[in-house]
Order: C-alpha cells, then structure tokens, then sequence
C-alpha cells in the first residue's frame, strides 16, 4: 500500500518561497480533520462499540464467552475453512496472476471481470446459488442424496460459499503487482536454463511474496468474517456449522450481548492483527 | 515463502487447538438427531433435549445427543427443503411445515394430526411490551393507532411471529365489527364480514404506518424496542415478550395484554423421509412424545410457552393469565388460506406498503 | 493459439491459464450458471412482472440510489483521507492508514449492529443528531452509512498510489507553468487521479448493491422505503419462491458485471496508453 | 544579469545540501551545472525555479530579487528530466496550459503555439497524447511547454537523461539552436560532462553541495583549480611532484619543464601534478622521445575505441612512487598511467601488451590548491598506524582523493633532523611538547602540521587566524581548501593586544574586512569575522575550550612565533584539531586562488 509523504518531500514543500503558509496549514488541517471526523463516525464508533459492549461486564466476562462449547466449536470451524479457503484461493490467484500478468492473450479484460466478479455478487446470491446447485431441489441434489454426500448445510457447502467470496482477493492483489514488475527476470530465468517452477519460486515468488501476503492476509480476514453467504448454507446446527459470524448473531439473538460482542471482538482483533501483520510487511519491504 | 519460526509455533498451536476441540466422542451405540426449530426456541430446546437425553438413556440405556439448529421459520424450513437432514421440525407456523410437505414432499400430509392438539404441544399468545410505567397508555390494540404511538413489530414477510402479529390485529378489529365469529361462517352476513374484513385491513395497514422498522426476525424487533429505544410498543410473542422482560430487565419494559388475541400454536413434526433413511423414527417421535409429557410441559412453561396441560397451565396461572383467543383456523380457515391471502406476492400486506407509498 | 496470445518464451501458460479457468469455472461460474437457468426457467412475462413490481422497482432504486450515493459520498472523503494520508504526516497517520482495511475484515453483521447502536437515537452519535430531526438508523440514511462503511477501503486503496506516484513533476510543473493551487487541483491533480476514482468508485458501488449483512440491521427495512434489493431476495426465498430471487439475483448480477466489465476495459485502455509511453 | 545567485544555502534536516553557491549568469548565457548525483544542482535549479526555498541567501532574476517570490510568479520555464507532461492533455493543450493560465485569447494561443511547434519541429503534432510520442518528441513538446509564457530565464534539469545516445545528440542540437534563436538566459544541470562541454557556454561544477568551479569550458579542462574538477572533467592522471625553483620532479626523476602556470615560491614543497592521457607519449627508449622524460613503464591494458587508443601503462621507473594511490586501496598501489593515442601515434609506435615502454610528457598542470598528501608521523609504527585510521582523517583522504602515508621517525622525539624531507601535511597525536614536534616537522620539509587528538567528531566550526600579514594569503588557500572538504562553519579571528589604542582599533577592523572579502574573492570561501582583545594564544584557547567539534587553523611565517607567541597553546596538549600553516617570510607559499 501507498506509505506517505518522505521528510525531506514535506520540508521542501514548506520551504517553497511565495507559499502561503496560513492558508497551507488551514487546509491542511481541514483535510486532517475532515478525514478524522468521517472515519471517527464511520469506524472508530462502531470499533469502540464492539469493545465497550465486550467488557461492558469486566474482564472475567469476556474471558467466559469463550470457554461455552459452542463458541469454540464456532471457532473452530471458522479455523478449518479459513485453512482450507485461504491456501486454495492462493494457489488458483497465483496461477491466475500469472496467466494473466505474465502473457498478452484474448480475452483477458472479461478473464479478469470474471476473478472480480464475486465481489459484486450480494453474498446472498453467492449462498443461493451453491443451493441451487447441490439442494434437493437443485442439480445434483437427488444425486448426492443417493450417494449420501452432503454439501449445503455442511461443511462442504460453507468452504464453497466462503471460497466464492475470497475468491478474488489473492489475484486482484497480484496482477497489477506482477503487471508492474514485468517479465525481464523470468525471461532472464527462463535463458540462463531455469525451469517454470523454478523460476516462479526463485525468481518471482521472493519479489512479489510481501503483496502475496497481503492478499493471503485480506482473504482470510475476509473469509473468518464472512456472514451473508454462509448464513444461506450453513443450516445453523449450533456447535456443527456455525461459523463465527454466525454464532456472532445467534448470541445476540439470545441477548447475550457480551458473548456476541466477545466473539466480534474476536473478529476484530483478528482484523487488527491482520492489519499490524500488513504494517510489518510494509516495513520490511521498505527496509 | 518463508514462515518465520513463531509464525510456524503459531501455526502449530492452532493445529492443535483444533485436533483437541475436535475431539467429540461418538460410539456406535449414540445416536443423534436434528432438530430444525425457530429463533425462540432456543432456550427451551437447551434444556428439554438434556431432559429427553437422560429420559431416553434411562429408559433404553441409549445415548442420544440432539443438535439444534435455529434461524427464522420460514428459512428453516426452506434448509429442510433443501436437504437440511432436520429428524424433527419444530417451527413457529403450520404453513412452514405445510411448505416442506408439499414442496420438500418431506413428510406426509397427514402431519397435523399425528400428535395431540394439531401436533402443537404448546402455545403462545400475541401481547404488548411497553416502556417501564407504561407512558403512552396502551391497554389495547386501539391505544395502537393512536396519534403519536409507535409500534415496532418485524417483517411478516419474513418472520413467522411476525405473521401472528399481524393476524392477532386482524383477528380483533374483524372480532370488533362483527362482534361474534358465527357470523364469519353465515353467508347471509357475507356483506357485514365483507365490511368488517375491510376495516380490518384499514386497521392493520394504519398499525403498519406506525411502525418505523421492520426487522426481519423477532429478537431482532425486541433488541429494536428494548435496546435501541426505538417504538412505544412492542407486538410480541407472550413467551418472547416474558424472556425480554427477565433478561433485558423488568425495570425498563412491561407487558400490556389486550382485551381479545390470536392463539398461536407452534407445531412439531417428524420428517419423514429423513428418519426413515436414518432409521430414527421411534426416538424421534418418542421425542416429540415427550413434550407432551409432564416433564416437557413443565420445561415449556418454565420458558413461558404456555403448557397444554390444563393442571400445569393452572400451576402457573400467575405467569399466563386468561384471555379470550382466537384460533387461525377459525376465522382465517387455516394457514395455507391465510398466507395466500395476506403474505404472499400482491396480497394484503403488500397492498398496505404500496397503497402508503403511493 | 499463436493468434490467441503473443508469444512469450515464459513456460506455464497452459498450465497456469487452465487451471484459473477450470477453478473459475467450478466455482464461479457453473454456479451462477445455475443461477441464470433458473431464472430462465420462468417466462419473459413472469421475468418482468418480477422486474417491474413496484416493490422490486422501489428496493433497486433504493439498492442502486444508496451505492451511488455512497460510493459518490466515498469519492469525496475517499478522496480527502488518502490525500491526508498521502501528502501530510501527523501523529497517527499510520495508525490510521492501517484501519482503513478494517471494513474488508469485519464481519458485515458486526458492523451492522455496531453502526446501529451508534447511529440509533440512542446512540452516541445518533444522540446529536435526533435534536436536529436528523434520523439515521432505520432510514435510507442509514443505508447510505452502512454502504459507505463498506466502500471506503476501496476507493481509498485506489487513490493513493495515483496520488502518490507521477503528481508530484506534474504539479510543479503546473506550478512553474503560473498555476495556482485551484488549477492545479483542477486541470492535473483531478484528471491524472479519474480512473483510480472511477475504479474504486465502482468497486464501491458493486460491492454496496450486492450488500446485505451490514445494511439489514440498519436499514429499518420498510417495504418500498427502507428494503434493499437483497433483503428481497431473502424475502422471496421466505416464501420458496427460487425463481424470483434467482430473478433479482440475476438481474443484480447482469448490472454488476457490465459495471465491473467497463472498468477494467477501461483500465486495459488507461493501461495500455502507459505503456505505449514508457517505450 | 540574468540571473544571480549570492550565497544560496539549502539545508535537508540540518546538513547543507547547497553549499553556499555565488555565481552570475550572464544575459543569453548557456550555463551548464555539471556534477555527480547528489551534488546538490538539480536542488539549486530547482531553487533557481521556485520549487524550494533557499535557507540563505538570494536569487535574483533579472535585477528581481525573487528569493521570496513564489515558482507561479517567478516566469521560468522548467522542463523535467521526465518530462512530467500532462498524460490526459493533448500535446496543443500541454503547450497552451501556462496560456490559458493567463487567460490569453485563443487566437493569441494558436498562434503561440504553431510558433513554438515550428521550434521544436514538432509541426503538426498538436492533437497527438503524450503517450503517442517518442521520448525524443515528448521532451521536444515539455520545451516547447516550458517556453510558451515567454519565461525570462529556461531550466532544464537533466533533460536528456532518458535518453538513448543519437536521439540525445540531435536533442542537443535543437535545444543549442532554440536557445540561441531566442537568445534566452539557460540554465541546464547534468552529470555528463561530455554534453556540459557541447552545450556550455560557462560550466559549473558542483561536489557536495559546492559550487567548485566555474570557467569556459575549455579553460576547466585545461587548468582545473581542484582535484575533484581536474578528474570530474575527463580522465586524468594524478600524480604528487615537488616543485623546485628548477621545475616539477616526479620523486628522483626532474621532468625538465615547468608547470604552465607560474609558480612562485622559493621553498621546495609538494604539489598536485595533473597529466592527461593525450598529454603523454610513449617511445621504445628514452633517446626516442621528442617530449621530456618522465619514466619507463610496461604496458598493461590496451583498448581499442575508435579514434583513439586508451593503455594502462605501469610505471616500473621513475615516477612510480609519485602515484596517488585511492586510499585504501592497496592493491592498486602499483602506479599506473592512463595514456590515449591518436592513430598517427599508434602508427608511428606500435605496442604490444607487456611491452616495456619510455614515457614522456607534454605538459603538466600543477593544481594550485595547497594539502597535497598526509603524512602520519610517529616515534613508533604502531602509533603510526593507529593515527592514520582516524576516522577524521580517512573521511577527510577519501573526499579529497589523495593518500595517507605513514612514516616512523624516531627522530621526532630527539630532535636531530629526518634523513629525508617530509612531504605534504604532516600529521601528529599531540603529545606534552607539541609545540616542539611542530616545529621539527615543519622544518624537515612538511608545508602544514595537522595535530589531531584521538578522540575527535568531525569538527562543526573552524577558527582561522594567522600571526601575520605575511601568512595570510597561504592560510586563506588552505582554510578555503580545507572547507571543501568539511561541512563546517569557518570564523576568522582578528585578534588585537589589550590596551589596542584608538588608532589601532580600525586598522583592526579594516584587517578583518578584507580578510572575509579576500576569502570570498579568492578562494569562494564564506566566513565570518570577529574581533577579539587580548593574547591571541589565550584568546584562541579560550574560544576552543567554550565549545567541544572546533578546529584550528593557525597561520605563521616564523617558527619561533610557535614559542614566543602561541606558546599558550601549547601548555596542555590540545583536545582540538590544529592545522598550522607554516610559510617562512619572503616567499609567497602556495599558489593563489
């Protein structure tokens, strides 16, 4: 992601002859609060909300809400099909980035709308149509009925609404980072007697691996928070297939407004954690 | 890529979290079943199914662990539809379960009629929560439309209490015009019902312009009402309405019950298809069996459904005091009728909010 | 295939090619394959009695007049915060560049309830507002909140590295040219930004429409006033009514892929006139 | 003038990027900025343009002070070393924008704009996007942009850097010819000293935020002031020589010519010899040579470019201990000369690799700088060694490119003279009898004394001063020379007895004036004065024990002045770095400048 502005940027820029610094300042001020404001509504409330309701019964509280079986099942559900999700929409945005990064071929605007679709999709829909596909009364319901397999209302079914919804993640974060950095290396690779798999992993997996794990790290964020879709074939059987996000809102609904902002909470930490993990990144890649 | 080693020992510690909360027994001689009910179960099935376990044990030396799933009732069912393996049903309206008959074909027609009381062990009633000290001076379903109350109720569309709310309204301003529900079934009277029925509609829509939100399931109009201090009155489920009143606390909300309302029957069923293929059959009716028991209809009056035993209902005539009700099947001719007319596509609901935007 | 892509003298391109589409076929597209041949089970006249119920009408322009409104509201302040991130430094800016992303990782629901218990007349912020008749929670306002929420990381994200990267020659240039600060912002810094706008603008919108976890809690949900279009998708499958929902799903569907399509042609366009300048 | 820049300094987080940078240029002057990257010239073009404010100092463009006045109002035109054209402008439009900024009438544009598309032969390309050009044709389109407001002076900031050679060369050209047709004040910054010599009317060069040099071209090239210009411009061989009253000898070989320049001075002392490759020639023996001797050699390197032959030439005779060897870098202690030849000489001498060569030169130009070379001196080897990684000095060796020798000289403690004469500035810890080392050094043949303490930071303000008249000039060149080479803040020290009568009192003042103005005049060298009352010794002392980073520079024509006068100095052994400067009364030490 973009960093900001370099010292020296801001002290040649402050230095400039002529430049009216009362009118600078008072425009840079409203620019910072401007920003501050929309994002203290709009982020910073809800954020606090979640945590002011999580203790709002102390420490001991809070600490509670995880140890009901439930909300560990939940857990870890949410653990199993991030750690099927996340690895199979790395290894499909990789070959896709590639494909797409790597070669001029027909098509590609339409390949491309095609990855991003997904997050368009109303999560609802990205639900429904699993349901369509293996519900009794969809495609091949009767089928897997008959060789007892279950996917909607299962596990199967959630790691599929939950892969279509990540789904772009990984690729959209890799193809302009690929498209940047060209194909000099490789082809250099590919000269000096290197194989394909070779080249990806010397050569180009260690120049786009902080953005590879950017991808990794917003998919999977994205895939332990994903309600919408999963709400659709999950079936609710508590302790069975209920994701975190689910058991987020079957709490509530209990009124057990500390377990549900606990569990949220969770959720967000889990969010932070990505992003100080996104910081990291950002500064090693700039050491 | 790399992992640097404590993200490896991280890794690794969840790996074993999960090996060990995954770690759930199951020998040959337990057997599970699904229970697919609605949101305001949830309590009572908690308790009941521990109840039923032991019952079960005690009596086949079987171990029977019960799962529960609960969402909405119109899309449990749908789940079932669709191949949710529900063993038994337990849903807050007939149609619903008429759906998985005849859609799902699931189960046979005959559901209804397989256990006591049109297979609804329990029922409930339509009443009022209203804030602590009731301010607005609501004591009926008139005080509703009243100039400057607002009621806050969900979406019939798409919560089954929600559906209830809608015809216990019905049910009273039709019981007001005509005075006796004889007449609903006279066709000399068919003019005085045809005016009455669309009073009612007036009525109805005019309670719909004073409410604010429709959420979409009930909890969700109670954490409205209670939490967000949204509305002056709360149209509520009795056993939902009693549950807030205990857990969101007694000094901020209190229950107003009007003169005349809907009983509500939440029905059970067993799904046949499934317990046939799974071969649960006979513990699953013994299941639903047991809500008819003294023990099942203690445990839903302890979580204020009312019992349909007339000496528990009496043991906790504190709890659910009498009043006159109405069944659907009386003045509205059943659920399938019901719904066809008020809640699907284009019927009266829909005219209401098209009729307010226009 | 010599006429279908350049050649290259990199391996992998069968493999890599074949195996995106095989996996973007099995998950994306088969099942949306399904979803349109069950919307084609109905007839045209079913189709668009479906499409042209009032209701239906009412929640799209609601669906659609919300995203656009918050995308365009995200445009503005997307705009101003990544401009704050990216020209100035204060305490905190890293903290806060860092929280942008926070709504791709929340779950929706959470931040439905949470928006709620803010913007609700009880809420902290919902408090202020009510003396003023200002209703938030359970009004479109609140959708337009919700979905602003949801869009902001992506018009941000596109932003900044636009604003980062050539503008600096191309303002003192200007500069050196007698611009001012207004024409510069104008003529250099608007027009150079456009089609990151215009793509995270987009992205905003898609993604808003298609939004139903956040916005339900919010939203109030009052048949042709306060449902979004997805909320009546849900209502349709209450009632079992697949086709109908495959319906609107589909037609949501149809506009958000020709949305995202003129995108990314129009990237491959502003793509191509780069490179045709680096050479 | 066109444009005038006096004492322009420009700080990055407290370290000067742009030095303290005095230069005119003159109406219609093609000036060029040349120095590597990092020398601070894109940063001075850019405070010539507006772009950044300057921390001291002022700029005036056309008598117009406009060190206040912000870029927009400034009427340069400034093209970018990419371009920075408007992408979503056409190429009309890109060249209208400072036009239409002015609210010019359209037809006026129009024709501005035609006009100026014929002057960069860009006819007719007017609805074309950027991105349709070539590089060439875009940079043609960001000058012809650049231009269109009729600005008074045109800076150009490594305009051709993206260049590919041939389209850079005929860039060159239209840029020389529309600039001579507007006859337009131009200012251009590059590291290519090749295209500073085809365009420059006048060069600047610039090191670390200095401006080094200016001059004609050929001039620069021809008698460069600094080692950094005489190497920067071209390649040249740099060699240590000691000048005599008799001419300039390369170690025990004399060369039998004189430097070009006239080099006064009695006192045999070292100086910087610089050799160009073209200026020496080969020949089997030394009889065949038709220019002076200066060595034998073997040929190591041989490249063939074209015109011209280029051969690395290792000195086995002669000259070869003269060789400036990089610092640190012992491995190439072995002397080696970069030598070129025309094809007649080729064909007149063919070599072979290995070939054992006679070399002789044509002519050399000493550099009149003074601080030719470091010589560690010291009782024991191991303090020798130790002194001579200090980190000062390495850092100061490095940046002025020469060497630092060791030498033991036991004699330094017992007082009997050194066998051989010592070259260059001597450098010593100090000890109890510094004041005695000093003097011994100085008499053994060493031009200046450099006493540095073990624990020393580099210093943050020099004090100069000198105990006579007859000191100063020689003072001032090492001060000046010195500071190229140190970011320091540099203060002269007028000093005058106690009880100074009334009369005394301006002729004091008038000292110190003309001291500051002959640093500047002379050497460039910015300083501050102050006047002081009292022993200068005591004084001095008293001023380097306020602060701790000062350094003393401390001219003196007699030596006994070490012991009458400074003696103060001496009483402790000094916890600053001393530089003294000794040139014996009567002859004039170093060169100018």
């Amino acid at each position: 992601m973009a960093g900001g502005p370099s010292r020296a940027l801001l002290d040649e820029i402050a230095s400039r002859p002529g430049r009216d610094t009362f009118v600078s300042s008072v425009i840079k001020g409203a620019f910072i609060t401007l920003s501050l404001l929309f994002l203290a509504a709009l982020l910073f409330a809800p954020l606090i909300t979640v945590f002011a309701t999580a203790l709002s019964k102390g420490f001991e509280m809070y600490f509670n809400s995880f140890a009901d079986p439930d909300t560990i099942a939940a857990i870890r559900l949410t653990l199993i099909t991030a750690a099927i999700v996340v690895p199979t929409n790395t290894v499909f945005g990789v070959a896709a980035a590639w494909a797409i990064a790597k070669f001029e071929f027909k098509g590609k605007s339409i390949l491309i709308t095609l990855i991003d679709l997904p997050i368009a999709v109303s999560p609802v829909i990205s639900g429904l149509i699993y349901v369509l596909l293996f519900g009794m009364q969809g495609w091949f319901g009767l089928w897997l009925q008959e060789h007892d397999i279950s996917i909607v209302f299962a596990l199967p079914g959630i790691i599929l609404a939950t892969m279509f919804v990540t789904f772009p993640y990984v690729a959209r974060e890799l193809i302009p980072l690929m498209q940047q950095m060209g194909n000099d290396e490789e082809e250099a690779a590919i000269t000096l007697g290197a194989g394909g798999i070779m080249t990806f992993f010397h050569v180009t997996l260690p120049k786009i691996r902080w953005g590879l794990l950017y991808g990794v790290i917003l998919c999977n964020a994205r895939a332990m928070g994903e309600f919408g879709a999963v709400s659709v074939v999950s079936g609710h059987i508590r302790g069975l297939t209920t994701t975190m996000p689910l058991h987020v809102e079957i709490l509530y609904q209990e009124y057990n407004f500390v377990g549900a902002f606990a569990v949220a909470s969770l959720l967000t930490l889990l969010a932070v954690l990505t992003l100080i993990i996104k910081s990291l990144i950002e500064w090693r890649q700039k050491t | 890529m790399n992992l640097s080693p404590s993200l490896r020992t991280a890794f690794v510690t969840l790996l074993s979290i999960l090996t060990l909360a995954g770690c759930g027994s199951s020998d040959d001689k337990s057997v599970t079943l699904l229970n697919v009910s609605y949101d305001p179960t949830r309590e009572l099935y908690r308790d009941f199914n521990e109840d039923f376990a032991r019952q079960w044990q005690q009596q086949t030396g079987q171990r029977v662990t019960i799962k529960q799933s609960h969402s909405g009732s119109g899309s449990q069912a749908r789940a079932v539809i669709d191949g949710l393996d529900a063993d038994v049903v337990t849903l807050a309206l007939a149609y619903d379960i008429n759906s998985i008959q005849e859609k799902g074909k699931r189960l046979g027609a005959n559901w209804q009629t397989r256990f006591p009381n049109n297979s609804a062990p329990y029922t409930s009633t339509i009443v009022f929560l209203v804030r602590k000290g009731n301010p607005k001076q609501i004591r009926d379903w008139p005080d509703l439309v009243r100039e400057g109350v607002s009621v806050v109720t969900p979406n019939p569309k798409t919560s089954g209490g929600a559906r209830w709310n809608y015809l216990a309204a019905w049910g009273y301003e039709l019981h007001r015009q005509l005075g006796d529900w004889s007449k609903l079934d006279d066709p000399a009277n068919a003019a005085q019902v045809e005016e009455a029925q669309a009073s009612a509609e007036r009525f109805v829509g005019e309670i719909y312009r004073h409410t604010p939100v429709l959420d979409s399931g009930a909890r969700g109009a109670t954490n409205t009402f209670v939490q967000r201090e949204i509305g002056d009155v709360l149209i509520a489920w009795e056993n939902e309405a009693l549950l807030a009143l205990k857990e969101l606390g007694p000094d901020k909300v209190e229950i107003v019950i009007p003169s005349i309302t809907i009983l509500a029957e939440p029905p059970v069923a067993v799904v046949d298809t499934v317990v046939d293929r799974r071969g649960t059959r006979q513990i699953a009716e013994a299941y639903l069996q047991h809500l008819y028991s003294d023990a099942g209809q203690e445990l839903a009056a302890k979580h204020y459904f009312r019992p349909r035993k007339p000496e528990i209902l009496a043991k906790y005539g504190e709890l659910f005091p009498t009043l006159p009700t109405f069944t659907i099947d009386e003045v509205f001719g059943g659920w399938s009728a019901a719904h066809a007319k008020h809640f699907a596509d284009g019927g009266v609901f829909d005219r209401i909010y098209q009729a307010g935007a226009q | 295939m010599s006429s279908f892509r350049q050649p290259s003298i990199l391996p992998g391109f069968g493999l890599t090619l074949g195996f995106s589409v095989f996996f973007l076929c099995a998950l994306v597209l088969i099942p949306l394959a399904a979803l349109v041949m069950k919307t084609a089970t109905m007839g045209w006249d079913d189709f668009l009695n479906v499409l042209f119920d009032p209701r239906v009408l009412a929640s799209f322009r609601l669906s659609f007049g919300a995203s656009l409104l918050a995308a365009t509201l995200n445009g503005i302040f997307g705009f101003v915060i990544a401009w704050t991130l990216v020209r100035y430094d204060f305490p905190g800016r890293k903290l806060i560049d860092a929280l942008i992303d926070m709504p791709f990782a929340l779950p929706t629901a959470v931040s439905g309830i949470a928006l709620t218990a803010v913007f609700a007349e009880n809420g902290w912020i919902g408090e202020h507002l009510a003396p003023f008749g200002i209703k938030v929670a359970y009004t479109w306002i609140g959708v337009v909140v919700a979905l602003t929420l949801i869009g902001l990381p992506f018009v941000v994200r596109s932003i900044q590295p636009a604003l980062v990267e050539v503008q600096r020659d191309l303002e003192d240039a200007a500069e050196t040219l007698g611009a001012g600060r207004f024409t510069i912002f104008r003529r250099i810094i608007l027009p150079t930004v456009t089609p990151a706008l215009l793509t995270g603008f987009t992205m905003a919108f898609a993604r808003g429409v298609g939004e139903y976890g956040s916005v339900i809690f919010i939203a109030g949900n009052l048949p042709m006033k306060t449902e979004i279009a997805p909320l009546l998708i849900v209502i349709k499958l209450e009632q079992f009514d697949y086709v109908g929902a495959a319906a609107i799903g589909f037609l949501m569907l149809v506009i958000s892929f020709v949305m995202l399509l003129s995108i990314n042609l129009l990237q491959t366009w502003g793509r191509r006139r780069h490179v045709a300048a680096g050479r | 003038m066109s444009i005038t820049l006096d004492q322009v300094t420009k700080r990055y987080q407290g370290s000067p990027v742009v030095n303290d940078v005095s230069v005119d240029v003159g109406e219609g002057e093609f000036f060029v900025l040349l120095g590597p990257s990092g020398s601070g010239k894109s940063t001075l073009l850019r405070a010539i343009a507006g772009l950044t404010g300057v921390d001291h100092g002022r700029i005036a463009l056309h008598g117009r002070d406009v060190t206040h006045i912000s870029a927009r109002q400034r009427g340069v035109g400034l093209v970018f070393q990419n371009y920075a054209l408007f992408r979503h402008m056409t190429v009309g439009d890109n060249i209208e924008f400072a036009l239409r900024v002015r609210r010019m009438k359209a037809a006026d544009r129009l024709a501005r704009r035609k006009e100026l598309l014929r002057l960069v032969a860009l006819e007719g390309m007017d609805d074309r996007l950027p991105t349709q050009l070539s590089g060439g044709q875009q940079q043609r389109v960001a000058v012809a942009r650049a231009l269109a407001h009729k600005p008074q002076v045109l800076l150009l900031d490594e305009p051709f850097g993206a260049l590919d050679a041939k389209i850079r060369e005929e860039l060159r050209r239209t840029i020389r010819q529309v600039q001579r047709e507007l006859n337009i004040t131009t200012v251009l910054v590059t590291h290519d000293q090749e295209e500073a010599f085809a365009l420059a009317d006048r060069i600047g060069v610039m090191n670390l935020g200095r401006l080094l040099e200016c001059g004609k071209p050929d001039e620069l090239y021809a008698r460069p002031a600094t080692r950094f210009v005489a190497t920067f411009l071209g390649a040249a061989n740099l060699l240590l020589a000691r000048q005599t009253a008799q001419g300039i000898r390369f170690g025990a070989t004399p060369v039998n010519i004189r430097a070009l320049e006239k080099i006064d001075g009695t006192r045999e002392h070292e100086v910087v010899a610089v050799l160009r490759p073209e200026e020496i020639e080969l020949a089997p023996t030394r009889d065949n040579l038709r220019v002076n001797y200066m060595g034998l050699g073997v040929v190591e390197e041989m490249v063939f470019t074209g015109a011209l032959e280029r051969l690395r030439v290792r000195l086995t005779n002669g000259a070869a201990e003269a060789q400036i060897t990089p610092p640190g870098d012992a491995a190439a202690s072995t002397a080696m000369l970069e030598v070129t030849r025309t094809q007649h000489e080729q064909r007149t001498f063919p070599v072979t690799l290995g070939q054992s060569v006679a070399l002789g030169v044509r002519r050399i130009h000493v550099l009149p700088t003074p601080l030719s070379s470091y010589t560690v001196c010291a009782t024991q080897k191991a303090a020798a060694e130790r002194l001579a990684s200090h980190p000062f000095l390495t850092e100061l060796a490095s940046r002025m490119k020469t060497r630092i020798a060791t030498r033991t000289e036991p004699a330094l403690a017992e007082g009997t003279d050194a066998e051989t004469p010592i070259s260059g500035v001597a450098v010593v810890t100090p000890g109890v009898d510094t004041a005695k080392q000093i003097e011994w050094l100085l008499r053994n043949g060493a031009a200046e004394v450099l006493v540095l303490p073990e624990q020393l930071l580099p210093p943050q303000r020099v004090l100069i001063h000198w105990a006579n008249d007859a000191a100063r000039r020689p003072t001032l060149a090492v001060a000046a020379s010195l500071l190229r080479h140190v970011s320091a803040e540099a203060v002269y020290v007028g000093i005058l007895p106690e009880g100074a009568s009334d009369t005394q009192r301006p002729v004091g003042m008038r000292t110190l004036l003309d001291a500051r103005s002959e640093a500047q005049a002379m050497h460039g060298l910015e300083m501050r004065t102050e006047l002081r009352f009292g022993s200068a010794a005591e004084e001095l002392r008293r001023q380097l024990n306020d602060a701790p980073d000062q350094m003393l520079i401390l001219g003196i024509s007699d030596l006994a002045d070490l012991h009458q006068n400074f003696a103060a100095l001496f009483s402790t052994p000094p916890p600053f770095a001393l530089m003294v400067v000794y040139r014996p009364a009567g002859s004039s030490g170093a060169n100018e400048r």
